[in-house]
């Protein structure tokens, strides 16, 4: 295949890239005015079905190797951080509901965030504080990281496994909101127990 | 749990079933030529993970568990636990006791019941149950991803492009709040610190060092005048302050030092006749 | 071009090596018995004209930028610079506290900062002067750059975590503040008991 001159440069400048950059930042190190997108699609199709894949993670393009190559090229290698079971479940929970704050996790998990849980996931890059929840005390909140998706080879957080069904399911939801939706529901099965459950939730 | 077997035995079979997981060390010990069993509560984070691990032995979907049942063998669990005289953390217990109020609830006839209602309670166990076993899976699948350095691999060299500015600075928000932590921990008044440290001072370890050389007539190694202590800090504080002593003794001309090489150990000698005492 | 397996894995090898690899090599990574010299000869035709090349030297092989791009790589080899930790620290007292004067940095870390310090944050364009304070001796203040903001990933200074925060993450442990910490972790757990009390109550 022969490329355009552009298109060389978008290539080029993704090889010798030291990680995963926007479209902008390609636009800017490869000093190109026009549009990098079509050029990074035509890329990543060209290497469809080849050993480097062309990857978009977050909106940050990468070459990385073909992932289904895995069972060859594992196994000379190490595994990576070798996460504990607590922070395994830390990550997933402010994954699938982020932002979140740790007394949210804490009452997901049923028990205290343990020191080294969300400084280990911080030094990994994977989570970062994104700000405050606006309720008493401002407790922190945390989000997943650009990196977190890139190394999890997620496009987005919307490819996280299984997330759909989770939120269709209703689990992602807090378990007051999750008690409420039922309520109302029963309600309308039932109207004459309206007054007993309002009792209640006061 | 079939009502058969011996206690223990039950005991076992449970433990083993329920920590199927080779991520949880170790959670049973046993003491040699000791019938107690300890269970190290690290091996479930808390009472709602043995819950969890409880409810996946009822082998039906989470959705469909008897919450009932499951407080029976939580509190079958924590009974056998206490006979065995396993240790058992607190919050163990008080979940206990709340399941016991739960069980009682669920088991009177609906008009006497309390408010908020079992069945309420209940409901939400169910509910933090399912969504912590949610969470589990998806941890378990996002852990299982093609990972970059495991899986998949990026270039572990570039080049690197060229910046507009020549020197690039470099430094994580994370490394920024951990030096912002370690300023306040390093500048926070420290009150009750120097209390609890146990040292032994200089003074104390010329002492000792002094009065056990006079025992000792061939060279001998600097860790034998060491005080005999588990504490690795007290051991670590002995070991500076003996050495700064033999040095001193040394300077005193009181003792004779020899060392192999770098880092070989220290021999010590009352130093011989003649020397000033 | 679609490539056979073998092919896509001498690719993925070469793509992912830390430096140039011998066809033996390759041929051991790739976990492959035949010969690989045809692959690699198919393969550098391949990328003959593109963004990036695939080159043998002494016998040896490796995908490099192509050479008539080489301009956009990074000039000199000089590794990007660590803040030193006193400048980490600086920076992270003026993110705090800002505006702060240098006294004031200087109290709070208990070590004087040098001059140097300032000027490599100020280089970094993390830091800004921000007027004097009004008093005796009118001293330069300090505080922090929209660009500090953007490197750090944080959209504003509220997101950086409160002394609460990084104690439950571990980060004011290190030195002396065990015993505190004990203190605080059993107080937070008794507080939590009565949450989980509440919760279930509700």
């Amino acid at each position: 295949m022969s490329l355009t001159v552009a298109a060389r440069l978008v290539e080029a400048v993704l090889f010798a890239a030291e990680g995963p950059l926007t479209p902008q930042e390609i636009a800017r190190h490869a000093a190109l005015e026009e549009s990098i997108l079509p050029h990074l699609t035509a890329l990543a199709d060209h290497y469809a079905g080849r050993g480097i894949e062309l990857v978009e993670r977050g909106g940050r393009w990468h070459f990385q190797t073909a992932t289904d190559l895995s069972y060859i090229l594992r196994r000379e290698r190490e595994e990576p951080r070798k996460l504990s079971r607590a922070a395994v479940e830390t990550l997933a929970i402010i994954a699938y509901h982020e932002p979140v704050s740790r007394a949210e996790i804490e009452a997901i998990r049923g028990v205290q965030v343990a020191k080294g849980t969300l400084d280990v996931l911080m030094e990994a890059g994977w989570i970062r504080p994104a700000g405050r929840r606006e309720v008493p005390g401002r407790p922190l909140i945390y989000a997943t990281t650009p990196d977190f998706l890139s190394h999890f080879g997620l496009a987005s957080r919307r490819d996280l496994p299984g997330i759909e069904d989770l939120r269709a399911a209703g689990l992602l939801d807090p378990i007051d909101l999750a008690m409420e939706n039922m309520e109302s529901q029963s309600l309308l099965e039932n109207d004459e127990e309206q007054d007993e459950d309002e009792d209640n939730e006061a | 749990m079939t009502g058969e077997t011996p206690i223990q035995e039950k005991l076992d079979l449970d433990v083993d079933a329920l920590l199927g997981d080779s991520d949880w060390a170790e959670p049973v010990r046993r003491v040699p030529g000791e019938a107690v069993l300890t269970v190290s509560t690290e091996g479930w984070e808390g009472p709602l993970d043995l819950l969890l691990a409880l409810a996946r032995t009822q082998k039906v979907d989470l959705r469909e568990i008897s919450i009932l049942a499951l407080v029976e063998q939580y509190l079958r669990f924590i009974e056998e636990a206490v006979e065995l005289r396993l240790e058992l953390a607190a919050d163990y217990l008080v979940m206990a006791a709340w399941l016991a109020y739960l069980k009682s609830g669920l088991l009177l006839p609906k008009e006497a019941q309390p408010d908020p209602s079992p069945e309420e309670l209940a409901l939400r166990l169910h509910l933090r149950l399912q969504r912590l076993e949610a969470m589990r899976e998806a941890g378990a699948r996002l852990m299982g991803r093609d990972r970059i350095g495991r899986d998949v691999f990026v270039r572990p060299a570039p080049e690197g492009l060229h910046r507009p500015k020549s020197i690039v600075w470099q430094a994580s928000l994370f490394e920024l709040i951990q030096a912002y932590g370690q300023v306040k921990a390093r500048t926070a008044p420290r009150i009750h610190v120097v209390a609890r440290r146990p040292v032994m001072t200089l003074d104390e370890a010329i002492e000792r060092v002094s009065r056990l050389l006079g025992m000792e007539i061939d060279w001998t190694d600097l860790s034998r005048f060491l005080p005999e202590t588990a504490d690795p800090v007290l051991r670590r504080s002995a070991l500076a302050s003996s050495f700064v002593a033999a040095l001193e003794l040394a300077k005193q001309g009181r003792v004779e030092l020899r060392q192999e090489a770098i880092f070989a150990p220290l021999y010590l000698k009352p130093a011989s006749l003649g020397a000033p005492a």
